[in-house]
């Protein structure tokens, strides 16, 4: 697979395209971890939803 | 318009909750009110007063529940057809006290000509070419109140109605409302003050 | 926050977590098949191996007036029929929908360098992109200002509904004003005009960029959903020490108004 | 009717003893022009070939500027919550308040146009096309500026979010009312493509922004 | 002087919070120059040429649409009776305003300038001396600006008449600022003539305008 | 400080007047307040209550006669040994009520460790993170009171301080003054409900 002159274009914009795709997933993911966290410190501290349950139940 | 005005009317909230802020403020308020009465909303700061006062008039939506008014004009939703009067004071400091009122008469369809009586019934004939932004807090409050007697609406929503008025001006007040009543109007007043006239009470959470 | 606030994002999320793990899967096999086939896809004998880059600019150029699209219909369900998960699809939507119309851009214009000599030019078709992209940026801003999320919602939603003008304009202007870019060739009226040997792995990108949309978003509204729980938890736990501290200073609840229970 | 007319005369009472009136607005767009040849550097052909996009610059930079605090007065004094109580439908209400800001400051935009053509270096063609498509063009950039200054009540926002959230909508109507006028002077286009989509886009903000406004305002009371 | 800087933290606070923050000011900054090619034209060289005055004018409307409420805010929530009251000297309190005013409107402005340098085809000298000159003329622009903001105070006017008073004030930082920039770009001034008249407009700026602000605030109470 | 507080001082007025908007409010007003005692300036409408307290406050300037105080802090000017509380609270309501607090502790010298306290005195401590926008009129007055506690100053400008207050509120700002006056401070409030403590009147511009 030979990319001609502008290989570092083509190279570039699937760069490009991974690290931005990389970034989104690494923000969801932390962000998950991060509110599961605090409703985790929520739930100890005993505060809990309207229904009764714990705020940390799974659904 | 008399004739009409004679008809009796019921407001009612059944259930009523408010969110505000995502906090619940209050929730399952039952209330009641008919032509001729006055319901004074009391409760202590925070209780929602304000906030009741602002679901009646349509300014904010209720979390749950229904208001219903019945024998009021069908042909008007319920804030068209009530009097708001909240802390701030819908003036324009730039126009004059004249045309601050002349123009809420022309908008919300009241008669410019009530528009100098009134005046004088709360006591600013006087002032009627001088700025609104001149004006002292009692004057503004009384400026307020003269909008309620020149545009002709048979529900008065009032939050805290007396105050910045003088000893006078409550009585003077007092008087325009006792008035209001006679003539089949409803009054829905939030006050910490003793409203000046006989009122059914309404307490919003718990004592103050 | 009423019960029904929350049982429609608790039957969810539920929702959420059984499909998220089978929609990655797909995704990344998509998307591998797509990136195989987009390596060995010919060359273009005008374009040449830049042509590569149609693999990845074209599906997120799609994307970018997709997920408006999403987002508009998400706004129409918090204006219209104040549906509790709509504004939190529309949010979540937004720094994705950013991101795919940044990359359309990026591409785009390290197309252009090779095809047109420039990098930039401000023709109708990569100005009204720009405007979506500042609009996406908008958005985001808006929402990032304001931190109660329903007074959010509804402006956030007025505005969506507005910013969906620009899409026609963006899908047309190539028909409406002669640019530099190049008119649709998949997706027109009477067929496509682009040959096999590109089209299917443009097709297989294209789905498998949609794939890796819908999952994203999925998981995105789930941390929007988790965010709101903690906010409403942190707002009762903060009225529920002023319950135990009226309740300390003498002063008792009659009416229901409490509701912490 | 009466009512529409009534909030129209006291907007544009207000605008005019607030504001300073008409003279204001005229001074501001005196000023950007003036700016421009000191930033762009003093070279005639240049400026005049400039003129045009500079003047429709102007005005959106003054219909910005002014337009943010649109519904916020009436929101901070409480005049919004009787408006939005009263008979009259909140998007004709919005309408009435947008069409007096036009009224009061981008009309007098366009009655300065020829002087500041002067200035420009603009011939009489040039001018008269400039004013023109102003005349057509700037109620479109006040109908879409209106829908930030509804978000900037709901959002109680108002500055620069508003101006990042409404210039991307005006970007349209500025590339047309140049473009015509543009068309206008040196061709190749015709003037009459360009001036009526522009005519097109004021109606069609004519429509949208009051709706928009309105919804964002009924959703944004509290 | 905990005063003063407990007096800056919060408007930065307050910007940042309310205007939604710094990224809204760079957003800003890139919308209006994306806009600029709308306006005048896709042409790449002259709007290279064009750069600095882009960037300048940019700045100065960030300014601008920020600046007029200054003062006014804290006049009608009340703020201002109890800093006038208080012991810090009401021009300190006026700097210190201002400058808060500067690290949350100007500062962004200049560290995206490079980025905006790419959008308008400046190559990596002209960038830099566009942001050096921006870093030492928005200063100026604020405060001058703040002279207007105090004036509307104590006009009870906003808007445009505070513009049309401090647009002329800002004309000389903005013609040395361009005129710096083109210098080091095009030649044939040398920078640093400008560039230190740029700078000597900003520190007179900085002593004159809170003395004026200060007194203008001091004859409006009421 | 508190060796300070103990001094005696006195705020006497002579022939005080004041012109607003070009028309004379009062003039050749006479009044006198030492510290532990309260002056409550009472009168009609627009009889020129705020502006005396203003006057006073250094925020407008009199059209004729003087304001003097003695025994003060000789250091300081007479505005800045006063607190002024207004109609307007000085909040900002993007702020939260920690934050605004904190703020004025830091700017007119106070100790941001009394704001606490301060905050729990006048009912607000389970509301320090809610941003001041959230807050109801009352709840808004009460974030003002608490400024007053936080930093320390003898001399207490108040206009129409009870205003949206509710009975608790009130008796609890009751306690406050008496507090205040108990310590040596000194009292101006204009009002037109009875303050709630013993007071001197001073009645400007005839009967109400
Ligand atoms: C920054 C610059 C560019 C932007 C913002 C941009 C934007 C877009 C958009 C929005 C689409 C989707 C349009 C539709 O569905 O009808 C698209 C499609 C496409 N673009 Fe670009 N583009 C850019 C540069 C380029 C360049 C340089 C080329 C190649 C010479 C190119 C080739 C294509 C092709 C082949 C399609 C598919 C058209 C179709 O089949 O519908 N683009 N682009
Ligand atoms: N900003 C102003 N400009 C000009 N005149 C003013 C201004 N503010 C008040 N006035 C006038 O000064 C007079 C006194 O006003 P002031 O606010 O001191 O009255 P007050 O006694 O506090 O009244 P209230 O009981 O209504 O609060 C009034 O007649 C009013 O019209
Ligand atoms: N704009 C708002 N956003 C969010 N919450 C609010 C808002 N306004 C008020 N609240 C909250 O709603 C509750 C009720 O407020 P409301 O103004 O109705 O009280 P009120 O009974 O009128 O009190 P007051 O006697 O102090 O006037 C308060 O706890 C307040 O914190
Ligand atoms: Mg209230
Ligand atoms: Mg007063």
């Amino acid at each position: 697979m030979s990319l001609g002159p502008y290989a570092s274009f083509i190279v570039t914009s699937y760069a490009a395209a991974a690290l931005v795709v990389v970034i989104l997933i690494g923000w969801i993911v932390l962000d998950y971890r991060n509110q599961t966290q605090r409703l985790r410190e929520l739930d100890r501290s005993g505060v809990t939803r309207r229904s009764g349950l714990s705020a940390m139940d799974a659904p | 318009m008399s004739g009409l005005d004679q008809a009796k009317m019921q407001l009612s909230g059944r259930g009523v909750a408010c969110v505000r802020g995502g906090r619940e403020v209050f929730s399952g308020l039952d209330f009641h009110a008919a032509s001729g009465e006055a319901l004074s909303v009391v409760g202590r700061n925070g209780a929602g007063k304000t906030s009741l006062l602002r679901l009646i008039a349509g300014l904010l939506v209720p979390a749950g529940g229904t208001i219903v008014l019945d024998g009021g004009d069908a042909e008007m939703t319920l804030p068209e057809q009530c009097h708001y009067l909240g802390h701030r004071d819908a003036l324009k400091p730039a126009l004059s006290v004249e045309e601050n009122l002349a123009f809420w008469a022309d908008f919300l369809g009241g008669e410019r000509s009530d528009a100098a009586a009134s005046l004088e019934a709360v006591g600013l004939d006087h002032a009627t070419h001088l700025p609104a932004a001149f004006l002292s807090a009692g004057q503004r409050r009384r400026l307020s109140l003269a909008r309620l007697l020149t545009i002709r609406r048979r529900i008065w929503l009032l939050d805290e109605p007396t105050t910045a008025l003088d000893v006078a001006g409550q009585d003077m007040f007092g008087g325009l409302m006792r008035e209001h009543l006679a003539r089949g109007g409803m009054i829905i007043a939030a006050t910490h003050a003793p409203l000046g006239i006989d009122s059914r009470e309404l307490r919003i959470g718990g004592a103050a | 926050m009423t019960l029904i606030d929350l049982a429609n994002p608790t039957r969810f999320l539920a929702l959420t977590t059984r499909v998220l793990p089978w929609l990655a899967g797909a995704t990344v096999i998509l998307l591998a098949i797509g990136l195989y086939q987009s390596a060995y896809a010919p060359d273009d004998y005008q374009q040449g191996a830049t042509v590569k880059i149609m693999f990845i600019h074209v599906p997120n150029a799609w994307l970018s007036m997709f997920v408006w699209g999403v987002m508009s219909i998400a706004s129409l369900g918090t204006l219209v029929w104040r549906h509790p998960l709509a504004d939190v699809a529309a949010k979540a939507a937004a720094p994705i929908g950013a991101s795919f119309t940044f990359l359309a851009l990026l591409t785009g214009s390290l197309w252009g360098r090779p095809m047109w000599g420039t990098y930039w030019e401000w023709d109708a078709r990569l100005t009204s992109v720009l405007i979506l992209f500042l609009m996406y940026l908008g958005l985001m801003a808006l929402w990032r200002a304001v931190d109660d999320p329903s007074r959010a919602a509804r402006a956030a939603a007025v505005l969506t509904l507005v910013g969906a003008i620009n899409l026609p304009i963006i899908k047309f202007s190539v028909d409406w004003w002669n640019t530099l870019h190049q008119p649709a060739s998949v997706m027109r009226m009477g067929g496509s005009t682009l040959d096999k040997s590109f089209l299917i792995p443009l097709l297989v990108m294209a789905i498998g960029f949609t794939l890796l949309f819908v999952t994203l978003h999925l998981a995105a509204m789930r941390n929007e959903i988790l965010r709101r729980r903690v906010r409403s938890l942190q707002m009762m736990q903060a009225s529920r020490v002023a319950f135990s501290n009226e309740v300390g200073t003498g002063s008792h609840q009659e009416n229901a108004s409490t509701g912490a229970a | 009717m009466t009512a529409l007319s009534a909030l129209i005369r006291r907007d544009i009472r207000i605008a005019l003893r607030v504001g300073g009136g008409a003279l204001i607005g005229v001074l501001f767009f005196l000023t950007v022009v003036v700016l421009m040849p000191f930033a762009v550097g003093p070279d005639l052909a240049l400026l005049s070939r400039l003129g045009p996009a500079i003047l429709w610059l102007g005005a959106l930079l003054a219909s910005l500027l002014t337009l943010d605090r649109l519904f916020m007065a009436d929101h901070e004094d409480g005049s919004l919550d009787l408006i939005t109580m009263s008979r009259t439908p909140l998007e004709l209400a919005c309408a009435a308040k947008a069409l007096a800001h036009w009224l009061a400051a981008g009309l007098p935009l366009i009655v300065a146009t020829p002087v500041l053509g002067l200035l420009l270096n603009l011939d009489m063609v040039a001018t008269s096309a400039v004013a023109l498509t102003l005349l057509a063009g700037t109620p479109a950039l006040t109908f879409t500026g209106m829908i930030g200054a509804g978000l900037a009540v709901t959002l109680h926002r108002g500055g620069l979010l508003m101006a990042v959230l409404v210039l991307p909508l005006s970007i349209p109507v500025l590339i047309f009312g140049v473009a015509a006028s543009q068309a206008a002077i040196v061709g190749p286009m015709t003037f009459g493509a360009p001036f009526s989509i522009l005519c097109a886009l004021s109606l069609v903000s004519l429509v949208v922004g009051p709706f928009a406004a309105a919804a964002s305002l009924r959703h944004g009371l509290d």
